[in-house]
């Protein structure tokens, strides 16, 4: 049996079964668990990596699939699989949650549980890319939600102002839990209305969608179920104005879990457009893609003012996020094949970079104990590496060539040109936005001169190991801004056919040709074949 | 991957051995800076001696490279122009190529960058030998040269703008290398934004060209030789508008207007003098504000299609020319008075593009480089012997740092238009084509060419000639050795034949604009050594009775407070803080009152739960009864 | 008449007896054993109901024993199991004889049985009966508790109004049909006569085992009541007495009202969206942590509801399914509620402070079996909502699922405040809580059940599709 | 003649009664009465109907709730006197320690 056959199950599992060993260990071997933690996740990255040097980029579509019954009586089965989009995604996951066990090596308290906790949020995310089913993706996707609640709540911190509690983390992390799983539940709705109406009786993604190619939904079913699920998959996202819950979430939480919250959970939400909403409801996407344009630049506009008026850190990084996936749902919206490979690049490259973010802040603040800018300053002093990757941080944020942002935001730009010059004029706009509050964290924070309440207990990330992950994120950053060909035709081969499925169902276009342009694959066939059997 | 290909149609066929080796050294020229930055930056980071060898060996073999390729094609061996390029992003129908072009304007500004540039990397080796961080400096210096070679080999728009915000970012780290100096990083900061939002035009410019390029039978392009070849077809028949391109134009411009440092987006280049002297001679003086300028010589087949933005250029560089002159009258710092002259010669090579003359901008281009990359490290040897930046606190200078002053010297006559020096020849090429294109332009740049020799005499007297209570030391010869280097240039580079290289027949010596302006120098300097040498009139007096402008002057005409305004009060107090009083109280309030509506409504159902076991059953009966009255259905 | 039929029945009935003459002649100090007595009846009880139905033609009459009362035989026969244990737990909390309450939960337990068979209206009322009155008395059974007492007494005074209501229903209906029996009365209305005293009867009915139910406007007993009895009661109020209800409301419907199921359908859907929303708002800024559970107990009743309203096949499996993972969510629940009351010291909220610092195994059972609860996967509780909200969907009735879906999130809000308090609160003393074996045994096979039927749904699904056939 | 309906007035009446009463009398023991005059009012229509349709189903179900009837009151005089025991009151509205 090949190792394609079993990749993804490692991918996914790795985690989980770390998860209970971790229960088996007693709680005063926290090097102890925190090694497994670090073997698991490293298993998983190598997995990812695994997945995307071997893609078959010239035949596309699903790869390393994975398909079992699960519960037969309703069509639901356990498929697994990756297309381009899915195993760049894996591979952000895979850096983010690596890299976020070597971050996390700073908790002490409560280890064991933390890495519990952490490794159930792992395991539902990687899920959630990997799923080819409704019913996998959603109980995945949720699954991913809810350990966020525990590991802000019990190892987060307040998000104070000017010495005063302004979101306690209570407060916040309730609050993002709450909101998610509303998003989720008006998803879920969606969802069951879109298996239901389609009357297949599978939640299939592959064979749904070779069926809804034949006999599409109607225009008004598509345009009833497409904002429910874009709704509900944009509050993760985070659209505006359902943003709220995201800054002040990652305000909160402990910086592993920021750097897993900003990096990926929220891409879970485009991802979920793009996987899920684009190709099942094409019409619903054209008829509702041109608002969601014009709100989305409240997404990129709005969230760089706001973060401009921030003094916390973390709060600037996160209205920053919010910012910056207003590009992602910009792409998806002008749906071009150029704007969606930009956006789902941007995804990868805003990920790296929100992490790599997160992950600086979260060794400041243990270190000074503060995360209030005018507290701050001169400590590139004190810790040159962890400034020169806080400088790093900024540019690449702040769309600076050489960075996968750059690319991505360049992709977004061109593509979506001919369909929203105005909304891209805003979006443009941004990057100056974006460049002025990154500028003036890098320089409150490390420039100046050194104070010295810093001096003598900041300490540098001298080690190689606790430059590791630092590293490995602005590897990835560099490596995919210098040189993005081999990821964009990885993510061409899934979102050029993805796009031009969804443009033959433009009004203009005679129907006749969506059966020539999307034959169902082979595998996909003979899943829904397995599947009718079982009925 | 590699694929080179030349316009041999020009001067006969090159050899196919030597196309390849060119393909190399043309490779060589751009990449040898960014393996030296990486081997620095990851290596070399702690190690002082490596990065400096690094930083300059990696220079210099460009420069080696570069004038391979100089000599091949002016020979005749090598016909340009000749581009190599690999695909950077290839995505359905784009493709954005990643190159090296070679030919005539782009070989003479890489001669610049790796020339001049190679002097001041040995430079810097002595000005920065004490820096604990040369290790950063060293390895951001060769980032930047890579960077500027980006824009300046550049076969396409794309690649443009990629070097474009990597020479901003190096800049930026270079302005706030002694970061822990505040005015340093603010300096840095402010270089940065202002030219982001420069850029932001120039983005959507691209953008907009790059939408409008394509035709019938071929995808868009973002490629220079293509667009050359597409626009004046696309133009003449109707499919692009003149008026969306002349558009286009301005919006372009507006990267040069930030690059450049162009009124109004000058004002971070002065700020920008808080980095290393050499940083400022290298970026700040010689190549990356000159790279706007370049940027419109490179494609000036766009702007000569559409002249009503050529006449915006026209009148946004006349008016940097002579405002910058005037802002160098009340200037104090030493660095301070140079960056004001360097945005007044920018203003004049924006100036000669409007006027349509890029090989005039070019040229003055070149030379300005030179005199003034030697004006700068002037400026380095004299703070690396003072410590001293103001002027008024030097003196005698021409005592104490000899050799210092007499290539300061030079490199200020050269700069006024001395006759004879570089400087004369091209801001000569420049009048001429003022005053055959428009009077009034042609009066106010020979003014402004007074006004520069009155602030470089009053910079040369003030600080050079001045009883000396500034007692210096000379600078060592891995400094000293750059000056000369470079005002043996900035004396020569008028007679190299620079127009006739790139491709303009030099018509006949102008002698009445010469006479005029080097009247009007000499009016400057003479006003200046009445002044400042001779004081035969009191300076203090003369400020009196021009106290209006003198104040305005000053303050920079305000357009820095304006700046500081708009950020404090409209962005910060208004927009910024309005977008968060919005978000705090209108969205997360949204959010929170929905929580207390849930609250608020469980409390008022559970008003029922009122423990009174009679309530209970009132409720039950009530229930009963509304299901009856509500459900009970008459068939 | 068929006595195997009876068998289950005939099982508890006779370990009745059984567990009578051990009260009485066991010494007090042996009292104890009771306890493992009662286990062992409902043990034989338990194989014999496992054992597979008798093949012959659809039963008859008043009683059957068919797939439906097949399946849910052995459910209530496990809760009463889970019960027993948790008395064990919950010992330093009760009386000191034991002996009647174990007689008297077996009692309500032959009700519960009896009504999951039930094919008339007659054995409708008896069967209630019998599983409430024992229910009154065990409510007050902590005769030195106010609270036991005021719980019991409001259960009593509203459950006999509910059942004269009940009754009364039947008389209307008996008056119009001429008869009793589920069949008779779907003959009846299948004819399409619909008097407007059936429909009142009709609708009396619906009360009375809406009381049972908590549905409202019939649940404000349930908080009060919840609150105040012992916690072996409530959970068996919770689990046992709830899925008595929602058995005989199933039969009811399905096998005596599918003919005029466009009537009632919508009458179960207005009070489905009332229930959910009175249940899961209520419960917001509780602090008791058993009346919090009882406001969560109707809110999960509005789910069963709309499985109801549904009213299609797929709808009465996801309620049977639902129940499935509500019991064993909620006997987890109880089971840790019993355990830890005396330990901690009450059973409000803030005393579960740091219980993951005093026992981490148990807070986790806590976590996961509460996330069931709430409907997060992959446990049990996710596949039953989902199963419902499916159904509710395949009958077009998309809001229904929409505002089933919304409270998901708003009953999220209360449990996190649970394990809030569990996880995130310091706790007063570091000493961890005690656990019989039997009821740690218990609690872990709960667990993994929890787990199992989140992850593996197909097999449970399918013995379900195999029961539930009208 | 008296028909049905005169008993399912009469019935009904005294079922409301019963109702009236439970919601209105404070003393536990006396709501135990009412509920007994409602169950007693189905009684009497059970029989109404039992002798119309002519079938005994009615009066057998008479019994049961006869029997039903009385165990009711039993466990509620149970409850009655441990409330009597702890409050030293049969008010059934001064019971209201658990409420909201």
């Amino acid at each position: 049996m090949s190792i394609n056959a079993w990749l993804l199950p490692l991918i996914l599992f790795a985690p989980a079964v770390g998860a209970l060993l971790l229960t088996l260990i007693p709680e005063n071997r926290p090097d102890l668990v925190r090694r497994v933690a670090v073997l698991v996740t490293g298993i998983s990255l190598a997995g990812a990596l695994h997945a995307i040097f071997h893609y078959q980029t010239a035949a596309g579509g699903f790869q390393y699939e994975v398909l079992k019954p699960w519960l037969p009586q309703l069509g639901i089965q356990f498929h697994l699989g990756v297309d381009g989009i899915g195993v760049v995604l894996l591979l952000l996951h895979a850096l983010c949650g690596f890299t976020g066990v070597l971050i996390s090596y700073s908790i002490k308290q409560r280890v064991k549980e933390y890495y519990i906790f952490y490794l159930t949020l792992i395991t539902g995310v990687f899920g959630v890319f990997m799923s080819l089913d409704l019913f996998c993706f959603y109980f995945f996707y949720e699954m991913a939600v809810i350990p966020m609640y525990p590991l802000i709540g019990i190892w987060g911190s307040d998000v104070k102002e000017e010495g005063r509690v302004k979101y306690s983390k209570q407060y916040a992390t309730m609050k993002l839990t709450i909101y998610l799983t509303l998003g989720a539940v008006v998803a879920l709705v969606g969802l069951l209305a879109l298996y239901q109406w389609t009357g297949a009786q599978t939640f299939d993604i592959p064979t749904l969608q070779a069926m809804l190619a034949d006999e599409p939904l109607s225009t008004a079913q598509q345009r009833w179920i497409f904002p429910l699920l874009f709704i509900g998959f944009g509050v993760i996202a985070p659209m505006w104005p359902f943003h709220s819950w995201s800054p002040m979430g990652h305000a909160a939480a402990p910086s592993a879990v920021s750097m897993l919250h900003a990096g990926v959970l929220m891409k879970l939400g485009s991802y979920a457009i793009i996987r899920i909403a684009l190709p099942l409801l094409p019409q619903g996407a054209v008829y509702w893609l041109p608002w969601v344009a014009s709100i989305v630049v409240m997404n990129i506009l709005y969230g760089g003012f706001v973060a401009l008026a921030q003094k916390d850190l973390k709060l600037i990084v996160g209205y920053s996020s919010s910012s910056h996936m207003g590009y992602v749902l910009l792409g998806i919206a002008c749906l071009t094949p150029l704007s969606l490979t930009g956006a789902v690049m941007l995804m990868f490259g805003h990920g790296i970079m929100t992490a790599l973010a997160f992950a600086i802040i979260g060794q400041l603040y243990d270190q000074t104990h503060t995360r209030w800018l005018p507290d701050l300053g001169g400590l590139a002093h004190q810790i040159p590496f962890i400034a020169g990757c806080g400088v790093i941080a900024a540019m690449a944020s702040s769309g600076l060539p050489g960075f996968a942002n750059f690319v991505s935001e360049l992709l977004v730009f061109m593509g979506g040109w001919d369909k929203y010059p105005v909304q891209i004029v805003c979006g443009a706009l941004g990057v100056v936005i974006t460049s002025v509050y990154m500028l003036r964290v890098v320089r409150g924070t490390f420039f100046g001169p050194s104070k010295p309440e810093f001096e003598g207990h900041v300490h540098d990330a001298k080690t190689p190991f606790e430059k590791l992950p630092f590293i490995i994120l602005v590897l990835a950053l560099l490596i995919t801004g210098s040189w993005p060909g081999p990821m964009l035709r990885l993510l061409e081969s899934s979102t050029g056919p993805l796009v031009e499925r969804i443009l033959m169902n433009e009004p203009n276009t005679a129907p006749d040709s969506i059966q020539v342009h999307s034959p169902a694959k082979p595998g996909h066939a003979s899943a829904s074949n397995e599947h009718s059997e079982m009925n | 991957m590699v694929e080179a290909h030349s316009a041999a149609a020009a001067v006969g066929a090159t050899d196919p051995a030597l196309l390849a080796l060119a393909g190399k050294a043309a490779w060589a020229i751009l990449l040898t800076p960014l393996i030296c930055a990486v081997a620095i930056l990851l290596v070399g980071i702690h190690r002082k001696s490596f990065a400096m060898a690094a930083a300059v060996g990696g220079l210099a073999t460009s420069l080696i490279c570069t004038l391979f390729l100089f000599f091949q094609a002016s020979q005749g061996h090598l016909a340009v122009p000749f581009e190599v390029s690999v695909t950077w992003i290839s995505l359905g129908g784009l493709s954005i190529p990643f190159g090296v072009l070679i030919d005539n304007l782009s070989l003479i500004m890489t001669l610049v960058v790796t020339g001049i540039g190679s002097g001041i990397f040995l430079y810097s080796v002595g000005y920065m030998h004490d820096d604990a961080a040369a290790s950063r400096y060293f390895g951001m210096l060769s980032l930047f040269a890579f960077s500027i070679l980006t824009i300046v080999l550049s076969t396409n728009w794309i690649q443009l703008f990629i070097g474009w915000e990597l020479v901003g970012f190096c800049s930026y780290m270079l302005i706030g290398h002694w970061y822990a100096k505040p005015s340093a990083a603010a300096a840095g900061n402010k270089a940065f934004i202002v030219n982001r939002v420069a850029d932001f035009g120039f983005i959507i410019g691209i953008l907009w060209l790059w939408s409008v390029s394509s035709t019938a039978s071929d995808d868009r392009t973002v490629h220079f030789a293509t667009l050359m070849a597409r626009l004046p077809v696309l133009v003449e028949s109707g499919a692009v508008p003149v008026a969306t391109l002349s558009v286009i134009g301005l919006l372009l411009f507006c990267g040069p207007v930030g690059k450049s440092a162009q009124f109004p987006l000058h004002v971070w280049l002065p700020d920008a003098m808080e980095g290393p002297t050499p940083v400022s001679a290298l970026i700040h003086a010689a190549t990356m504000v000159a790279a706007g300028v370049y940027m419109l010589c490179r494609t000036f087949w766009l702007f000569e299609m559409i002249p009503s933005t050529l006449n915006v250029i026209l009148y946004v560089g006349a008016a940097t020319a002579f405002l910058a002159a005037a802002l160098g009258f009340a200037e104090n710092d030493l660095k301070r008075i140079l960056a004001f002259s360097t945005l007044s010669q920018l203003g004049y090579m924006v100036m000669a593009i409007g006027l349509g003359g890029p090989v005039a901008a070019m040229y003055h281009l070149t030379t300005h480089a030179c005199f003034k990359a030697l004006l700068f490290l002037g400026a380095g040897s004299v703070i690396h012997g003072t410590h001293e930046q103001n002027i008024w606190k030097l003196g005698g200078l021409t005592r104490s740092m000899r050799w210092t002053s007499l290539t300061f010297l030079i490199g200020s006559l050269a700069l006024i238009g001395f006759p004879g020096l570089s400087g004369f020849f091209s801001k000569d090429e420049i009048l001429v084509l003022a005053r055959e294109h428009n009077l009034p332009i042609y009066l106010l740049a020979t003014l402004t060419a007074g006004m520069t020799a009155f602030y470089t005499g009053r910079l040369w007297f003030v600080a050079f000639m001045g009883k000396g209570h500034a007692h210096g030391h000379e600078s060592p010869p891995v400094m000293l050795g750059p000056l000369f280097f470079l005002a043996g240039l900035s004396v020569v580079a008028g007679y190299i034949g620079i127009p006739a290289w790139l491709g303009e027949h030099h018509e006949a010596f102008h002698w009445d604009v010469a006479l005029t302006s080097t009247a009007a120098v000499a009016a400057g300097v003479t006003i200046s050594w009445l002044l400042y040498s001779k004081r035969a009139i009191a300076a203090g007096s003369l400020v009196r009775a021009l106290a209006l402008p003198q104040s305005f002057v000053e303050n920079r005409y305000y357009i820095d407070d304006i700046y500081t305004w708009y950020v404090q009060n409209i962005q910060q107090k208004i927009i910024a803080a309005g977008c968060a009083w919005f978000e705090q109280n209108i969205i997360i309030g949204a959010v929170n009152a929905v929580a207390a509506l849930a609250q608020g409504l469980g409390r008022l159902l559970r008003l029922f739960q009122t423990g009174v076991v009679q309530t209970y059953v009132l409720v039950f009966v009530a229930g009963v009864l509304w299901l009856i009255t509500r459900y009970l259905a008459v068939r | 008449m068929d006595l195997s039929l009876l068998r289950v029945e005939l099982c508890v009935a006779v370990w009745i007896f059984v567990l009578l003459a051990a009260d009485v002649f066991l010494a007090p100090a042996k009292k104890e054993g009771l306890s493992w007595l009662a286990l062992a009846g409902i043990g034989i009880a338990l194989v014999v109901s496992l054992q597979p139905l008798p093949i012959g033609p659809a039963p008859t009459g008043l009683f059957a024993l068919d797939g439906v009362s097949h399946y849910f035989k052995p459910l209530f026969l496990a809760t009463a199991a889970a019960v027993i244990l948790m008395t064990q737990a919950f010992r330093p909390q009760m009386p000191q004889h034991p002996g009647p309450f174990y007689v008297l939960l077996f009692t309500s337990v032959l009700g519960a049985l009896i009504l999951s068979s039930i094919q008339d209206l007659i054995l409708l009322f008896l069967g209630l009966e019998l599983l409430t009155f024992s229910l009154y008395i065990m409510a007050a059974y902590l005769k030195t508790d106010g609270r036991s007492v005021e719980a019991g007494m409001k259960y009593l005074i509203l459950g006999s109004v509910s059942s004269a209501l009940l009754v009364y229903g039947i008389a209307l209906l008996y008056g119009a049909v001429g008869d009793t029996s589920f069949a008779a009365i779907r003959a009846f209305l299948a004819s399409g006569e619909l008097t407007l005293a059936a429909q009142t009867g009709i609708l009396l009915v619906l009360a009375g085992l809406g009381f049972k139910l908590a549905a409202v406007p019939f649940q404000l007993w349930l908080p009060d009541v919840y609150e105040g009895a012992p916690a072996p009661v409530v959970a068996f109020l919770a689990v046992g007495s709830k899925m008595a209800g929602a058995v005989a409301l199933m039969r009811l419907l399905f096998l005596a009202l599918a003919p005029i199921q466009p009537w009632w359908s919508p009458i179960l859907a207005s009070l489905s969206v009332l229930t959910l929303l009175y249940g899961n708002l209520g419960a917001l800024g509780q602090r008791n942590l058993k009346r919090l559970l009882g406001y969560s107990s109707i809110g999960h009743a509005g789910y069963l509801l709309m499985g109801f309203a549904v009213g299609t096949l797929d709808s009465a499996r996801a309620v049977a399914f639902y129940l499935l993972a509500y019991l064993v969510s909620t006997l987890a629940v109880f089971l840790i509620v019993c355990a830890a009351t005396d330990e901690l010291g009450g059973d409000d909220l803030d005393h579960y402070a740091g219980l993951s610092r005093r026992s981490p195994g148990l807070a986790a059972a806590f976590f996961i079996a509460l996330l069931s609860l709430a409907g997060v996967p992959p446990l049990a509780g996710f596949v039953g909502k989902l199963l419902v909200l499916m159904s509710a969907v395949a009958a077009d009735r998309l809001w229904l699922a929409g505002i089933g879906a919304v409270n998901v999130a708003i009953s999220l809000y209360y449990y996190l405040m649970v394990v809030k308090r569990m996880y995130v609160d310091a706790p007063p003393s570091p000493s961890p809580v005690r656990v019989p074996a039997a009821s740690l045994l218990a609690l872990g096979a709960l667990i993994l059940l929890i787990l199992g039927i989140g992850i593996c749904q197909a097999p449970f699904l399918s013995r379900i599709n195999l029961a539930l056939i009208f | 003649m008296v028909t049905v309906t005169h008993y399912v007035v009469a019935s009904a009446a005294l079922f409301c009664i019963g109702l009236a009463g439970v919601m209105s009398r404070r003393n536990v023991l006396m709501i135990l009465l009412c509920v007994e005059l409602m169950l007693n009012a189905a009684n009497l229509l059970f029989v109404a109907y039992s002798k119309a349709w002519g079938n005994l189903h009615g009066q057998m179900i008479v019994f049961f709730v006869i029997t039903v009837a009385a165990a009711e009151v039993t466990v509620g005089l149970a409850i009655a006197i441990l409330m009597m025991r702890q409050r030293n009151t049969l008010d059934a509205d001064a019971v209201q320690s658990m409420k909201w």
